[in-house]
């Protein structure tokens, strides 16, 4: 049931609206159109918006029911690999929503915007401090941009030494699909390095694979097979050594928060997505926040703004005060309801609370790769430890029994479980990437464990029930081939087709 | 532990399971020399009650000014139901709908909203968000370029009343896409470009050109005749429109003969607070041809195992998850959260709610313009037909004006004069729907009052600009 | 899945108490006790409560899902007769959430109290013009205790004149429970009067029940059977005549919001249920609001607190300045937040939206009461006009097909429809009294007939279906019987017992 | 039309099933001499953005004073997480739970709420809730008297330090059920009440002894003896409690010998805002043995058609919709969802955080005290000891005093005059874990100069109290 289908022509929510407003006559009657309020009529539109037209009781009814068919972290154990589903604390959205931060304009002047710009410039240090940079900007809106803003960072700076060369960024082939994506959007060509059988990058192959064209590599690491890579100081010396620079994919930063810092690593450029490890609302897609944090060498080139403290005041830095800076992402600077959502969370946690985020995240997916091991999982790298995620792999039960990965994480559904990442990284076969996170309690991954365990049971007795699944959900298995066929992306209203 | 729930207990038998002393020994893998020291810089933790503190202080500092800013970020009634309803932790601590099963609200909403912003844009389909209007008009550019078949130049055509936020935000963007921007300067009179300027300023093939309506100045621009003229040139036409005009105002899918071919811009208008600018939401809608050149996520209708109807990502050939460096964009994690409160705010307004607020917003804008212009020596700057906001001329410098409004707690507008020296001293102001009678009166008098201290001061002859 | 059975000792939701605050002492180790805080070791507790020990996202999950479990008129259709579950504007729950609201103390001087005083006296205001009274009080916490107050006036009334001997208060026999219950709280003897076969109150009854000991009448109008009373005059008349009062029980007030005012039909004393006709909450129970209008003669006895205003200042008048009233009900007031709710809703609906209430909740009952005729339900007053609800009997089904009102009523659960109002009023067997509101929509109507007349068929053919029901709700058919005969009402820690 | 979804369609076919031409017929059977004609005194409606702005303007109107009254009503950090969840919609907009099967939520929440209930108190059942603290101890005034078979005398004791409104609710609301409420008066010096004043006091038989911990003074009563003495003498003990502070205070359950029978009190510190006086909570416990003289709902476990638990609302026997003129009590809505917030705000704290935060109230009440103490002339008013709120005794009237202080915008206590003029000039001041040492300092400042003010305007001389 869509909203549409509530629509009946002449329904309202009509508190809603300024009562007083007259509406234009165009819209009243497409015939008389006068240009008493100064619109022309050529430029008005001719017909309404097909727009739902409900009652204020449907839309909340309708809604609230929709929001019912979701799992989410308030509702459901989420181990989406790399996605981080940890929970949002609330407190840091009703602080966030306090009518003096959801008032501000983002172009009111700096004397009515010390408060904000105090919680923008903390966040900048605390950030600095956890990372090892040496510069901080909020500005990017998500990892993805933050990736871009890394890259195009290394861009400016090898330019601005005349290295106009260095066109070749280095991706293993580990690397989330936005690590190429940014690269190619900054104008650069990308190179795929392999991962060891041990899970760390081929260095021979990354050795063979610098050289005078290499702008640089982009790394996560730990990386999204769930391990620190132990070789990094030789991947940093390597690249380094031949002019290269390392950017650093923070997506899995939970693991290692007040651990080691990427700065330390010898990292030039970092995005952070506060999303995930600073606990910002996922939201079913979004918004995110991408800081990303520099190097002493590449702090010219940080997108704007930047918020910067003189004595008691703090004071905005734009295009005109960063001549250097890559520029600006977004309109007015970044999403800012995230960011301080994230400095909220951070001034809860503390030096403290940061390093258990890594200590807990770790414990609970070394213990849940340990019980799935036991249970008869087969690991993607089990000589090594995990970081806060891991990987199984079900390539045994694939050929086994028939069944494949998806049918296992559809099933998974069915126990009351978000399954985890699957078919992610490409490398592995048949693979989930779990990642409990560290404000699950011990009973849950035990529950997630008798669940593994029972579908795997089924999958050998009753391979239909996977393959079927799920059965308990609002829907059933959805058939993504026919949406992709048979392209059904808008309502249209039945008289226009 | 704030937010951690494992006991003693627990963590004693998992490191047990696990076959280790300490949690520590978990990180042995990471060299020991880089493991990391003290977090200086990151002060103690504090409880949700300190923090609250902090928090409140922090808000109520700034005061809640009388804010008569517009410049493409408006502060609007919303619907009290539309956050409720939105931060309901179903929706507020979800992740992108990988697993379409488990999450048809999510999914169910997106598609309410592509179906929304085809209906009031005009065109057939819609993504389901971008970061904001900005960066949606830098992948609209992209997504042109990569689209037009016909023509194969690299240059796009960009207004200069274009707001130049989105400007300088385009080109950090596609600056390294092999993308030439050509800027289109606009008429002085009337603050709009004309197909002069454009012939002029075009040159040779461009791939496409982009009309804001209302422009940066609220100044409405011949959309008709732009379009038809673009694509007289095999350009495609990207329409930057504001989504509360497009109650009003002809939709991009009907300009010109063909109707513009891509639709984007800021979604902040439909239910998003101000909130210093984000988060926001892009949104791009385009012909049913281009489909396959959209950046972005896009929810599709489909059926089940049952045959019944349920909602699915679709298309995903294009993004990066799949197609790596061969996505139509690197974006990833965009704006859920946003699309859903815009869905629920349109569905609460309907097309007509939006026509009255855009028309309550037109009027009071106007009421204050027109307020404003009698003060001497304040006028409007351009001659055409505005909608929503409007471009000032003002005796004395727009900075110095500006701030002594501040200092009475009046946020009088934005400063054109950074952007634009040319137009100097010269004011952009709105009012939308929210502010009454008293706002407008009470700006009417502090400014008159700031302009007179000003220019009595300073010229003891009245002054003509 | 109890909150407690989450519970593991040391596990806490940390960041929600003051951390700094040292836990004391002798809790810590009940054997060693200090005084240094000044508390007596007599006079503490020995023993920590077994209060649950979950961590934040625990509470978070548990008490989400647990909200899933609930119908509520923001998921569904919930036609509860007597009940008035109409749409509960959200714009009324944030207003009266501002900070300003809620961070105000009881007792803060009026010199910080002008902005929510003025919004209760604007809500006296309202209330006395929509019900035609002198006076009114806001004080009463919910319907029963205006009824409370009411009758406590009306003794009052009596006792001044020294009219002492009017202990009786008359009762129809289809009254709410609580009409009797709060009657004998004020400390009065209660007489029912009969039903007529049309609806009506046996107005002969009612004459041969009045008498010097009469104290007053309590009359629901329209009554809970669903019609207005056609001879209120003559009820009024007869009561007055022989010196009693006449008490308007307000639950059925968003029938005739507008169209009629309880003061002009001859009523000395009215009580409102805000949560009811003004559309606050219902909140699973309550918090309600029952303020109480009053005819001039009774105005000496409101009770406090009341608002006044003076020129631009309001007052609170307290037991100090209104010597006759009955007193305080609780300790500070009244359901404050609740009352600024009605008065954001009486705003919003102004003198004419006040008027569509009535207008469009009897169009849809009496739009339901005919379809369901129609579709051969039987009515109870079939020659009657529904007021905002009316009565199906189903002693027809019952006879016939075995199946009983409660069945019918667990069923509808099935069908995604809260069941009306069952086994009330009393005088009518196996009935359902059913109130559709205003808020509904037309299509919710038919769909609830849909559903009837679906589980009509079902009790014809295969009536344990009904029986058994419901099937698909998060439980079974609950055991009553059992849950009064085994009382199981607190979790206990296993230790003790 | 706010909130009503007609269309003129829809009433059309509307009005046809029913058969009448108008809305306006379907109230043909109401006399039309008593049709209403205007409703004069009720403004034209407003829209939300209207609404908002009026309420937005009066939330503000009374500032955010710094307070320092307790008095039965305190500030306390209420988790973010508490409200959030109680206010969605499935609880906000739910009815009491008469269909079971349909409100296990409700339910379920209730039977958690009785259960930390009673582990609060000690005591063996709880109800799901009643109005307030106030009609909490009427209703269990009443429920002693019909419960007590022993005595059956109408008398209860009632400590004149016991709250002044709880004093007068309860004699409001049980003065024409034949109950006599005796005072007992307080010991001048330690501000409680005595075995000897209440052996004098008492007179003969009596039904019941109430006892409040802390009393309205924050002074502490010997609880075991009074319990003691009180079942002596075959009367039952109604403890009156502060919930936050059971968490370091001996719970009613444990007093004396054999325990309280029955324990009430306000829930409103369990996560209830100051909110100016409600909607808050009543909560009544007792022994087993008076579970059917419990008025109220109660929320009990039982098993459903297929053996699996669940909850429903139990023993209705003894309410007003079952028993109508014979029932326990005629209270019927009360106050389900603050329960909810109740139950969650304990759920999140859990007993240890209780304790930090009745810790934190009593220290930082303390700190308060002991500053005030340092100005000249003010003294604690009794020398027992306090839990978290203080009588001070002040060397200038007390009304005056909290005036100036008001126009500092600090709300100084609550002024005992009115209540207890033999105390006159007297405070009583409260500080919770909300105040900081700056608030404090404030304070104190304020105070110290107000009192200086005042003494030395009236006093050439140091003046003596
Ligand atoms: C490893 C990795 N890198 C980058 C990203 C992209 O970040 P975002 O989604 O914030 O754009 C993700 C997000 O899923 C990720 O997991
Ligand atoms: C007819 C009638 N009278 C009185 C009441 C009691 O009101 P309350 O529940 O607010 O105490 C009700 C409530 O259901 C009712 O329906």
């Amino acid at each position: 049931m869509l909203i549409h289908d509530l629509s009946r022509p002449g329904r309202r929510a009509t508190a809603q609206a300024p009562l007083q407003a007259p509406i234009p006559e165009s819209t009243q009657a497409p015939g008389a159109r006068s240009d008493a309020d100064g619109l022309p009529a050529a430029l008005r539109r001719k017909r309404r918006a097909a727009l739902p037209e409900v009652s204020e009781l449907q839309a909340v009814r309708h809604y609230t029911r929709l929001s019912q068919k979701n799992f989410s972290i308030d509702t459901h154990f989420y181990p989406l690999g790399s996605c981080t589903m940890k929970y949002n604390p609330r407190a840091c959205n009703s602080l966030a929503s306090l009518p003096g931060f959801l008032a501000r304009h983002p172009a009111a002047p700096e004397s009515h915007s010390q408060g904000i710009m105090a919680c923008l410039f903390e966040l900048q240090e605390m950030l600095k401090a956890v990372t090892g940079m040496h510069g901080v900007s909020l500005a990017p809106a998500a990892g993805a941009q933050g990736e871009l803003a890394g890259v195009m960072m290394i861009r400016a700076y090898h330019d601005a030494r005349g290295d106009t060369d260095r066109r070749e960024i280095l991706v293993p082939d580990a690397a989330h699909g936005t690590n190429p994506a940014s690269a190619i959007m900054a104008g650069f060509d990308v190179r795929e390095i392999p991962t060891g059988a041990d899970g760390d990058v081929d260095i021979d192959a990354l050795r063979r694979a610098v050289g005078p064209q290499t702008a640089g590599i982009m790394l996560t690491n730990p990386s999204t097979v769930g391990v620190f890579d132990r070789n990094i100081q030789a991947i940093a010396h390597t690249v380094h050594d031949a002019g290269g620079l390392l950017y650093y994919d923070g997506a899995n930063l939970n693991a290692i928060l007040g651990k080691v810092r990427p700065g330390d690593m010898g990292f030039d450029v970092i995005h952070m997505n506060l999303h995930k490890t600073f606990s910002t609302p996922h939201g079913g897609g979004g918004p995110g926040a991408g800081p990303v944090g520099v190097s002493k060498r590449l702090e010219p080139y940080l997108p704007v703004p930047l918020v910067v403290r003189d004595g008691d005041e703090y004071h905005w830095q734009a295009e005109g005060d960063r001549p250097d800076s890559i520029g600006r992402l977004t309109a007015f600077g970044g999403n800012m309801g995230i960011l301080l959502r994230a400095y909220i969370y951070a001034r809860m946690l503390g030096a403290e609370g940061m390093r258990r985020v890594a200590d807990y995240s770790a414990l609970n997916a070394n213990y849940l790769m340990a019980r799935l091991r036991t249970a008869g999982f087969q690991l993607a790298y089990p000589e090594r430890r995990a970081s806060h995620e891991f990987i199984v792999t079900l390539k045994h039960e694939a050929k086994n029994f028939g069944v494949n990965t998806m049918d296992f994480a559809k099933r998974l559904l069915d126990y009351g479980y978000h399954a985890p990442t699957t078919y992610f990284p490409l490398l592995v076969p048949e693979c989930l990437l779990i990642e409990p996170t560290e404000t699950e309690d011990k009973e849950s991954l035990d529950g997630f464990v008798d669940a593994m365990t029972t579908i795997r049971a089924e999958a050998e007795q009753q391979p239909q029930l996977l393959k079927e699944a799920p059965h308990r959900l609002p829907v059933r298995r959805l058939d993504d081939v026919r949406a992709a066929r048979h392209l059904d992306l808008a309502w249209r209203p039945a008289e226009s087709g | 532990m704030p937010f951690i729930p494992h006991t003693e207990d627990d963590v004693a038998a998992m490191l047990a399971t696990i076959g280790v002393d300490r949690i520590d020994d978990l990180f042995d893998e990471i060299p020991p020399e880089l493991r990391a020291k003290d977090l200086d810089g990151v002060p103690a933790g504090v409880s949700e009650m300190d923090i609250s503190r902090v928090m409140q202080a922090r808000a109520r500092e700034d005061g809640q000014p009388l804010c008569f800013i517009g410049a493409g970020a408006y502060e609007h009634h919303i619907p009290a139901a539309v956050w409720q309803i939105t931060t309901r932790g179903e929706f507020y601590s979800a992740y992108t709908p990988y697993q379409a099963e488990a999450s048809q609200g999510t999914l169910q909403v997106l598609y309410e909203f592509q179906s929304m912003m085809t209906a009031l844009t005009g065109l057939d389909v819609s993504n389901a968000s971008l970061y904001d209007g900005a960066s949606a008009l830098a992948e609209a550019v992209l997504m042109a370029v990569r689209a037009n078949r016909k023509v194969k130049s690299p240059r796009v055509l960009l207004p200069r009343n274009l707001h130049p936020a989105y400007r300088r935000t385009v080109r950090s963007i596609v600056r390294h896409q092999g993308i030439e921007l050509v800027e289109v300067p606009f008429d002085r009179a009337g603050g709009h470009t004309t197909v002069e300027q454009l012939e002029a300023a075009a040159g040779g093939e461009f791939a496409a050109l982009v009309i804001p309506q209302p422009n940066f100045f609220g100044v409405l621009e011949e959309v008709d005749e732009l379009t038809d003229w673009a694509h007289a040139r095999n350009a495609l036409v990207i329409g930057v429109v504001n989504p509360v005009a497009l109650a009003l105002l002809s939709p991009p899918g009907d300009w010109g003969t063909a109707g513009a071919d891509i639709a984007c811009g800021e979604g902040q208008p439909l239910g998003m607070p101000l909130a210093s600018g984000g988060p926001y939401l892009g949104f791009l809608c385009c012909k049913h041809a281009f489909v396959r050149q959209l950046p972005g996520r896009i929810a599709g209708k489909t059926l089940d195992a049952d045959g019944q109807e349920g909602f699915t990502l679709t298309l995903q050939a294009r993004e990066q998850h799949i197609r790596r460096s061969k996505a139509t964009s690197n974006i990833c994690t965009n704006q859920g959260l946003l699309v859903t409160a815009a869905t629920i705010h349109m569905a609460l307004l309907g097309a007509e709610g939006l026509e009255r607020v855009a028309a309550a917003c037109h009027a009071n804008s106007r009421k204050l313009s027109d307020r404003l212009c009698e003060i001497p020596g304040v006028e409007p700057l351009f001659d055409r037909p505005v909608f929503h906001e409007r471009a000032l001329r003002l005796p004395a410098p727009t900075a110095d004006v500006l701030r002594s409004l501040a200092a009475h707690n009046i946020l009088g507008g934005f400063d054109l004069g950074p952007d634009y020296p040319e137009l100097e001293p010269a004011l952009l102001v709105c009012a939308t729907e929210v502010r009454t009678d008293d706002d407008l009166d009470a700006y009417h008098d502090k400014l008159a009052r700031v302009i007179a201290t000003r220019t009595q001061a300073r010229c003891p002859v009245e002054p003509k600009f």
